[in-house]
């Protein structure tokens, strides 16, 4: 029945294949963007067919493991190739290879005419394959693999204009704080089979194990110290505070990349791989509360200095973190299905801004190109008007913001909706419960204060450039085009699978889809709850559609605000900088934070790092062992001076030998 | 095909003497030859491996006498189990390889060099396969003798300095070792064990303050070898200074000859004192991989990088033995391969780019990356599989070694060891970025060629292995398991005895008499069964210590 | 033999003696005499010890000694002359050539 | 007083010295006769007749003939020391032509000299008597003075000798007090009769005359084999005579000193071995130290060798201190595999310095390596058999030696060996980093290679690394020398 799944991985990598090793003979952009889309598109059609075979199985079946080869067998240790359909991981390869899909199509326009285009496609088509290994990895260490790889193609295609050195700093970056969290998530996965094995002879990494055994697990103490470490991992690789610093850094690599990588898949990994474990954090009333917050507060503080970013990338690669922190905050209440909710549509609307942002970067080049004009074709200042230019482009990117700001209707409005209300309602943080709920509902806000202060700057007014080149601007060919369309269709009706209970009800008792497909994959955690749930969450309807109110009030007091100064009245910004100089610097300048990490880890690193190596290992330790080499150099050369040449010298040494011998014996 | 051993080792030497009767000005003669020689060994040791049974014996075991004169009885005793095929293999492999690698890059006094090659190679496959501690003992210290003479003469600038430390220092520890190694025959034939051969005194019981005497000798000669820190510091002078074929053959199996002297001598051969001893020598190895890694990062030059990783890669492969147990060996010895590989392909890219440019300073390159795109992927691999990426060779014998660290009393030594892939990542992509990306500003470095089809020759099976082991090291991991389930059970229960079951062990006989006339295969079984150790995995064991140590659990049984 | 220890003691003396000389004179041909100063007073210890043993070993091994101061002397003589033609001194601290 | 009585005089145990004794005197008469710059077949006839010697001496294998009234004895322990003797002196002398002719002094007494030292050792080595003992000492070094200050027209050869005389001399005054004190200690001066003597004695440890004799009469021996701090002649001795002297100086006449001093040691002293292994333990320390770390500043090859002999010497007396089977058979086998490399060694050296030797610095050796590749690789493989490295004679021998330490329970001192040994690596290494890699600073034109020298070269590399890899029956040889004692 599954038996085609291994198809699902294996054809971006046959793609990867044909292009790395031979992209560089085949040169026709067509055949190589084609081939490396059809890759992709196939293992969208057979996750379609994974998927009805999935449905088409009764609930509580929905768990298969395929196996593949036996990969690394020593000792009580054992981990396979196999592969985990469920619905969880069905809707992941799904949205992965679908929006993977779109997003190469896209590329095939977008790329055209880079050198290395077929390293490019090569690359994409890795990280596909990576993406899903990882998504569809039925064991702790073989999700690693996919975790590592798709960092490694990110590394590769952040870095993909090598000869930048800012993109070359930006992959190194993205790598090694990636690393920090796999130093986390390898913790983990150690801390796990260890106490497993060791205290319940559960020897095991593999996931439907470990979740049949969940219960064996304690409630905190071990449970805390493993998810944390897990929870490591994924602030890596999902861009939380505190290793963020690396996302906005990321959008050094083309457009398409930041769509497809730092926006719809990659970087919800973390998110994933928490849901994946569900039963394990929720051992962990403290991890989940770290998570909470931490997703919480990164939400927010994205958002604040997505507030004063030009670059029109950079303001939605913090947008992007921003959308993770509510991710984890939907993971840290305990509400896994909204959580991966908030994923599939955020990958929706967030793919299509990046690829819509995408579109107009490459239309600003193309134009400032032609003006031979050194302006930067990705800050929103030299936009503007843009509206007019690319219509298409424009209405795309103007859904997807309605989407992404929270607008009633849209997808994320619903994604959105039930994160806060779930922050407000679980059962798990209490009083915390209020905060969390207010710092989503403000970063709500920002967002939307934002992203309509992006489109407004870059679609709305008059254009900012110069004549010669405003004449170049135009609409983008179809390829690229139709990516949008699609994508921006998704952002509008996504939200439809999750509709709430509440407005479900409204409207005749539409059932929320996606909860009950989910269903299975959270049920060791519903049964953990259920069992010790000591209070449960609130339920109460009014709340609910007053929070909701609220929430839709902020973003639309956000879109007004971003109204307001940059369409109705445009000197306020200016002179709000003029009124808090300092201010605006440190949230332009992103809080500073990169500047700390250079200076406190950064920096004093590679300085004791010098250290080690010239005082340390140069003076201290080659310095004994030339030391002793020395000394015994220098006792040479003094027993050398004994030698004197003198036969009495020599007699005298004699009897000196003979009269010390005597002495010793016989007084002895 | 029983004397397939002697073959193996022996063809170089027999390669040594036909060298001697080619001109030494027909240099091409001379490599072709050279690299001939070589692939007939590879081919040789490959029917050691498929003639290779999946079991903990010692197998194509050669046994015949040598010396006997005085106290002593030296055979000419060889064999491989497990431990050992690998890392023939590994040799006979990165062979041809060196010497494809020495093509173009060494010009002058090819004969001489050609037969410093062939001598150590006989000398690295003899000291792997040796059973007799003697005759062990005897490649350990030749295998010296090429290689000095390769640093010394074909070595860069401060070559006589480097090959001198290399030398000297290597051999101060080798010489304590070896009065050990009298020791313990002495010991040995007071308990009437009759020669050299290690399997015969692996059943010897000695008193734990004199193991913790002779475990120091041993220690110290196989840790400076490996290198560990802080006896690392020949390390990098002695790769700085080689040509490149020797980085290649000193990173990619000399230092293994340390660990594997760990696995096969000092760890079986005194339990008790390993023990004793784990710790500080885990604090050594961990220190080893941070410092090393921290130091790597500040190196300016690209040779003296790599040669710190190789302490880094050394410190995991030491933590995964101390971990005693079957994933830790497992993936040390692993790691040992992967090392072997992943470093000596970095070597050979050293080589490669020095070849072409006569500079090994970072700073003098950039941006290679647009100019060599081959040269720069086949890069980019390697750093990959020595930063231990998952899908790459490097990862599984990491990942097995820490998992094994974690199991065992080394939790937060492997802790630590873990965040190793941090430092890790970053001196190598800083490297490789310094050294490949950015703009391609150095004139000289704009008319740079990419990789020609000999070198494309030389790192394409390296490649191919990164990634097959990375993917499916089952195979190897089938191989070598047996005998390492083996050493775990020998090594453990000494520990468990001794903590679990003093009285017991004071009731054996001290020295278990060996019977005369034994060959290594028969007495090979002997471990287990002879000195009423408990048999591994033993479910009682784990019953009586689990409260306060969840450490000591039935690795064994799966 | 009634006083042993006396001509063991008389013959150690002109042992010192002898062993003396050779450290402090600088002349070659003293530093010869003082040696056979020394082999004399092994002589004197041979004898008087065969004496007092009662058996004539010792008194043979005097003999031997004898013959070989005389061959030493012969040797030494030449080897002293031959130093002589080429440095006209026989110091022996101008026998300094090598050193260290 | 007893009559005395003659006793049956059997000459069978000294047949080979009677023999090498008459050769001497014929070649002295041979000598007269031939003029000068034709004395080279006097070589020839002296190695053929060492040769043959050492076939007179190898047919005794395995017999124990007394003889002398007990004064000297045939045994295999004897034996084996002839062997070493002949060994070395056949490769002195296959050296030695082709040196002395360059330096002019080709004297036909050179080889009936030779004779007569190899006689001497001889005796020291089958003699069982402290008489015979002394006229073997005094033979051979009344030979080796002449030897050493053979090169009458150079000032260095002449400084040698004297110093070597005077110092020698000097030293057999403490010999013979010591054999004096042991005779009025023991009433006897057969080594039996002290052996029986003592074996009576009770607490002979006690016995200041015994033991003052002992120290005494060692102090004799350790002149002889340089042993610190009566080893300060070596260097300039070694450096100031003739080449192929200096290489039979340090290996023959070292070999017999320890066969005369193992046979006192052993066989007469044996109540004594904790006094006299206390005192070898010390000697051996100081004497290996010394010789490795002074000669390691040495530019000079001669004098670096010297101060390595010493070394070796102290190697030797870790052996004696051992004082067991493994341990002194071990001796034996270093001092056959000593004469093999050392020898060897010299002969290199002869062929790279010149007349008057300038060039006597390891500085010279530049280049030799790529330029003699041969002759190059025959150094090569002496200098790591010096050092210790595997698979050459000098492996082997060092490993016994420790053995024999550690089997005794000396473990430091084999420590203090083996720390010693690698610090030598570093002078031995020395010449083979000058003769690889370094480039030869001016041209330099070596001496040709003659037939005896290539024969005598071959004959070491030869034995250095046989001894090296099949080492079993040598060792075996050894063990039953001793094993017989």
């Amino acid at each position: 029945m599954f038996d085609n799944v291994w198809l699902i991985p294996l054809l971006p990598f046959i793609g990867f294949l044909i292009n790395g090793l031979l992209g560089k003979r085949i040169k026709n952009e067509t055949v190589i963007g084609g081939i490396a889309s059809a890759m992709v598109l196939g293992s969208f059609i057979v996750s379609c067919l994974t998927l009805f075979n999935l449905l088409s199985l009764p609930g509580e079946e929905r768990q298969v493991e395929v196996k593949i080869f036996s990969w690394i067998t020593s000792g009580v240790f054992n981990a396979d190739v196999a592969f985990l359909i469920d619905p969880l991981s069905c809707l992941m390869i799904m949205v992965v290879s679908g929006v993977g899909f779109l997003i190469h199509l896209y590329s095939i326009g977008y790329m055209h005419g880079e050198e290395g285009y077929y390293r490019y496609f090569s690359y994409l088509n890795l990280f596909t394959f990576s993406m899903l290994l990882l998504v569809l990895g039925n064991n702790l260490l073989l999700m690693f693999v996919g975790w590592e790889g798709v960092g490694l193609c990110s590394y590769l295609l952040i870095g993909y204009y090598f000869h930048k050195k800012s993109a070359a700093d930006a992959g190194k970056k993205a790598f090694v704080m990636n690393r920090i969290g796999d130093f986390g998530f390898l913790l983990g996965i150690f801390t796990l089979f260890w106490y497993l094995g060791s205290s319940h002879n559960v020897w095991t990494i593999t996931f439907t194990e470990l979740a049949n055994n969940s219960h064996l697990l304690p409630t905190g103490g071990i449970v805390t110290v493993i998810t944390l470490c897990f929870f490591l991992g994924a602030t890596g690789k999902s861009a939380q505070i505190p290793l963020y610093t690396w996302l906005p850094d990321a959008m050094e690599g083309p457009t398409p990349v930041s769509a497809l990588i730092h926006a719809a898949t990659m970087v919800t990994a973390g998110v994933y791989m928490i849901a994946r474990m569900n039963y394990l954090f929720i051992r962990s009333p403290e991890t989940l509360a770290v998570i909470a917050v931490i997703g919480a507060c990164t939400a927010l503080f994205a958002a604040t200095i997505g507030t004063a970013q030009n670059d029109i990338k950079r303001v939605l690669a913090y947008s992007t973190v921003s959308q993770l922190g509510y991710m984890f905050l939907a993971m840290g209440v305990g509400a896994f299905g909204a959580g991966i909710f908030h994923l599939m549509t955020h990958a929706f609307f967030k793919a299509c801004l990046f690829l819509g942002s995408g579109a107009v970067i490459h239309s600003m080049h193309g134009a400032l190109h032609h003006a031979h004009s050194n302006d930067d074709a990705q800050d929103m200042r030299n936009m503007g008007g843009l509206r007019s230019k690319m219509p298409l482009t424009f209405i795309t990117f103007l859904l997807a913001t309605i989407a992404i700001s929270g607008i009633p209707g849209f997808s994320g409005f619903f994604s959105k909706d039930e994160i806060l209300w779930q922050a407000f309602s679980n059962p798990h943080h209490g009083s915390l419960n209020f905060l969390l709920w207010g710092m989503g509902a403000l970063a709500a806000g920002l967002t939307a204060f934002y992203m309509f202060r992006l489109v407004f700057m870059t679609f709305f007014g008059e254009c900012r450039i110069t004549p010669k080149a405003k004449d170049h601007l135009h609409e983008s060919p179809m390829i690229i085009v139709l990516p949008l369309i699609v994508l921006a269709g998704l952002s509008v009706v996504g939200g439809f699978i999750g509709i709430p209970k509440v407005i479900g009800d409204l409207f005749g008792g539409i059932p929320n889809y996606l909860e009950h497909y989910l269903d299975p994959v959270f049920k060791h955690s519903e049964e953990y709850m259920a069992h010790h749930g000591a209070h449960t969450g609130i339920h109460n309807i009014a709340l609910e559609w007053g929070l909701m109110g609220t929430s839709v009030l902020i973003a639309l007091i956000g879109i007004t605000v971003a109204y307001s100064l940059y369409v109705a009245n445009k000197g306020i910004p200016a002179r709000f900088v003029a009124a808090f100089p300092g201010l605006h610097r440190a949230v332009y300048n992103k809080w500073y934070i990169d500047e700390l990490y250079d200076n406190i880890i950064v920096n004093p690193c590679k300085a004791f790092s010098q250290f080690l190596w010239k005082g340390f290992d140069v003076i201290v330790i080659d310095g004994a062992v030339n030391g002793v080499a020395k000394t015994v150099m220098a006792c040479s050369g003094v027993f050398r001076l004994m030698q004197s040449g003198l036969i009495s010298n020599y007699a005298w040494s004699m009897a000196f030998g003979v009269v010390v011998m005597l002495s010793y014996f016989i007084l002895k | 095909m029983s004397y397939i051993l002697s073959l193996t080792t022996f063809l170089p030497i027999l390669g040594v003497l036909l060298l001697f009767f080619i001109p030494k000005e027909s240099k091409s003669v001379l490599r072709g030859f050279t690299f001939a020689v070589t692939l007939v060994t590879f081919l040789a040791s490959l029917l050691i491996l498929f003639g290779f049974q999946t079991n903990a014996e010692f197998q194509f075991v050669e046994n015949v006498p040598w010396i006997a004169a005085g106290p002593f009885v030296m055979r000419y005793n060889i064999g491989v189990d497990g431990i050992s095929l690998w890392l023939v293999i590994l040799t006979t492999f990165i062979m041809p390889l060196s010497v494809l690698s020495t093509w173009k890059a060494v010009e002058d006094k090819v004969k001489e060099y050609m037969i410093c090659l062939l001598i150590l190679e006989t000398s690295l496959i003899g000291a792997f396969i040796s059973i007799d501690m003697f005759l062990f003992y005897i490649y350990w210290e030749l295998m010296l003798i090429p290689m000095y003479f390769m640093i010394g003469i074909w070595g860069g600038k401060n070559r006589l300095y480097a090959t001198m430390k290399f030398f000297i220092y290597t051999m101060v520890g080798s010489l304590l070792m070896l009065v050990a190694f009298i020791y313990l025959y002495m010991l040995g034939s007071q308990a009437g064990i009759p020669d050299f051969s290690v399997l015969h005194f692996y059943n010897l019981r000695i008193d734990p303050t004199i193991q913790v005497w002779m475990f120091m000798a041993f220690a110290l000669a196989f840790a400076i070898k490996v290198p560990m820190f802080p006896l690392h510091t020949w390390l990098p002078d002695a790769h700085t200074e080689a040509p490149t074929a020797g980085s290649v053959i000193l990173a990619a199996i000399m230092l293994k000859m340390g660990t594997y002297g760990y696995v096969r001598f000092a760890m079986p051969l005194f339990p008790e004192a390993a023990h004793r001893f784990a710790p500080l020598l885990a604090t050594l190895a961990v220190i080893g991989i941070i410092y090393a890694a921290l130091v790597a990062m500040v190196q300016e030059d690209v040779k003296k990088l790599v040669a710190y990783s190789s302490v880094a890669h050394l410190g995991f492969v030491m933590l995964g033995l101390f971990a005693f147990n079957v994933q830790g060996m497992t993936g040390s010895m692993l790691q040992m391969l992967n090392h072997g590989i992943s470093t000596g392909a970095l070597f050979l890219i050293v080589g490669f780019i020095y070849e072409r440019r006569h500079t090994r300073l970072i700073s003098d390159f950039g941006g290679l990356a647009k100019q060599m795109p081959v040269f720069a992927t086949i890069f980019m691999i390697v750093t990959l599989s020595s930063i231990g990426v998952p899908g790459t060779n490097g990862f599984v014998g990491e990942f097995l070694i820490l998992i094994g660290g974690y199991e065992s009393e080394l939790r937060w030594w492997a802790v630590v060891a873990t965040s190793g892939v941090i430092f890790a990542a970053v001196y190598m992509l800083w490297m490789f970025q310094r050294v490949m990306f950015g703009e391609l500003n150095n004139p000289k470095n704009q008319k740079l060629l990419d990789l020609d089809a000999r070198e494309i020759a030389i790192m394409l099976p390296l490649v191919v292995l990164i990634f097959v082991m990375g993917v499916y090291p089952n195979p190897f991991i089938e191989k070598m398991d047996p005998a390492i389930q083996k050493l775990v059970a020998h090594i453990r229960p000494a520990s468990m005895n001794a903590k679990i079951l003093p009285a017991a062990l004071q009731s054996l006989p001290v020295g278990h008499p060996a019977m005369p006339g034994h060959s290594g295969m028969e007495e090979s079984t002997a471990p287990s069964a002879a000195s009423g150790q408990l048999p591994a995995g033993h479910p009682g064991i784990p019953a009586e210590g689990q409260s306060s140590e969840p450490v000591v659990n039935p690795h064994e049984s799966k | 033999m009634e006083n042993l220890n006396g001509y063991l003691i008389v013959s150690a003396i002109l042992f010192s003696i002898g062993t003396i000389g050779v450290l402090t004179r600088k002349n070659a041909i003293v530093i010869f005499m003082c040696i056979e100063l020394m082999l004399n007073a092994v002589n004197l210890t041979f004898v008087a010890l065969s004496r007092h043993l009662g058996n004539l070993d010792g008194q043979i091994f005097v003999f031997f000694i004898m013959t070989v101061a005389a061959a030493e002397a012969a040797v030494g003589l030449a080897l002293i002359i031959a130093f002589f033609n080429n440095k006209e001194t026989i110091d022996v601290d101008d026998i300094n050539l090598m050193k260290w | 007083m007893d009559m005395i009585t003659i006793p049956a005089v059997n000459f069978t145990p000294i047949l080979p010295e009677i023999f090498l004794s008459v050769l001497a005197m014929f070649l002295l008469l041979m000598n007269v006769f031939s003029p000068n710059g034709k004395k080279t077949y006097l070589s020839y006839i002296s190695f053929i007749g060492l040769a043959a010697a050492a076939v007179l001496v190898g047919s005794g294998w395995g017999a124990h003939v007394e003889s002398f009234n007990g004064a000297v004895v045939l045994d295999n322990f004897a034996t084996f020391f002839k062997i070493i003797f002949l060994l070395s002196a056949g490769l002195a002398v296959l050296i030695s032509d082709q040196y002395m002719e360059r330096e002019g002094c080709n004297h036909g007494e050179l080889y009936p000299i030779i004779l007569f030292t190899v006689v001497g050792m001889m005796l020291m080595a089958s003699g069982t008597d402290l008489m015979t003992i002394f006229l073997g000492l005094e033979v051979m070094s009344v030979a080796l003075y002449v030897l050493s200050g053979f090169n009458r027209a150079n000032r260095k050869s002449n400084e040698a000798g004297i110093k070597y005389f005077l110092l020698g001399s000097f030293s057999t005054g403490f010999l013979l007090y010591g054999m004096a004190l042991i005779y009025g200690a023991t009433g006897t001066t057969r080594i039996a009769g002290i052996a029986a003597i003592l074996g009576q004695m009770t607490l002979p440890s006690t016995n200041i005359m015994l033991v003052a004799g002992m120290l005494l009469m060692f102090t004799g021996f350790a002149f002889k084999v340089a042993a610190a701090p009566f080893h300060m002649w070596t260097p300039d001795v070694y450096e100031g005579a003739p080449t192929p002297m200096t290489a039979f100086m340090s290996t023959g006449p070292k070999a017999a000193a320890f066969a005369a001093s193992l046979r006192l040691f052993l066989v007469a002293l044996p109540t004594l071995q904790v006094e006299w292994s206390q005192l070898l333990w010390v000697l051996a320390v100081l004497t290996m130290t010394v010789g490795n770390i002074t000669a390691l500043r040495q530019d000079n090859i001669k004098r670096m060798l010297a101060y390595s002999s010493i070394a070796h010497a102290g190697y030797c007396l870790v052996g004696f201190a051992a004082g067991n089977g493994t341990g002194t058979s071990a001796i034996l086998f270093y001092m056959l595999s000593y004469a093999f490399m050392n020898i060897g060694a010299f002969a290199i050296i002869i062929l790279v310095a010149k007349k008057g030797e300038p060039n006597g610095t390891v500085m010279d050796l530049a280049g030799f390596g790529f330029k003699h590749p041969v002759l190059a690789l025959a150094m090569t493989i002496f200098m790591f058999s010096l050092a210790g490295v595997p698979p050459t004679a000098g492996f082997i021998g060092k490993f016994y030696l420790f053995s024999g330490a550690v089997q005794q329970g000396y473990i430091w001192l084999a420590i203090l060996g083996v720390l010693n040994s690698a610090a030598s690596v570093y002078y031995y290494l020395r010449v083979i980093v000058y003769m690889y890699m370094k480039d030869p600073t001016e041209e330099f034109e070596w001496t040709k290679l003659t037939a005896p020298v290539a024969l005598a070269l071959v004959l070491a590399v030869a034995g250095t690394l046989i001894l090296g890899i099949v080492p079993s029956f040598v060792l075996q040889y050894a063990q039953l020398a001793v094993s017989m004692l």
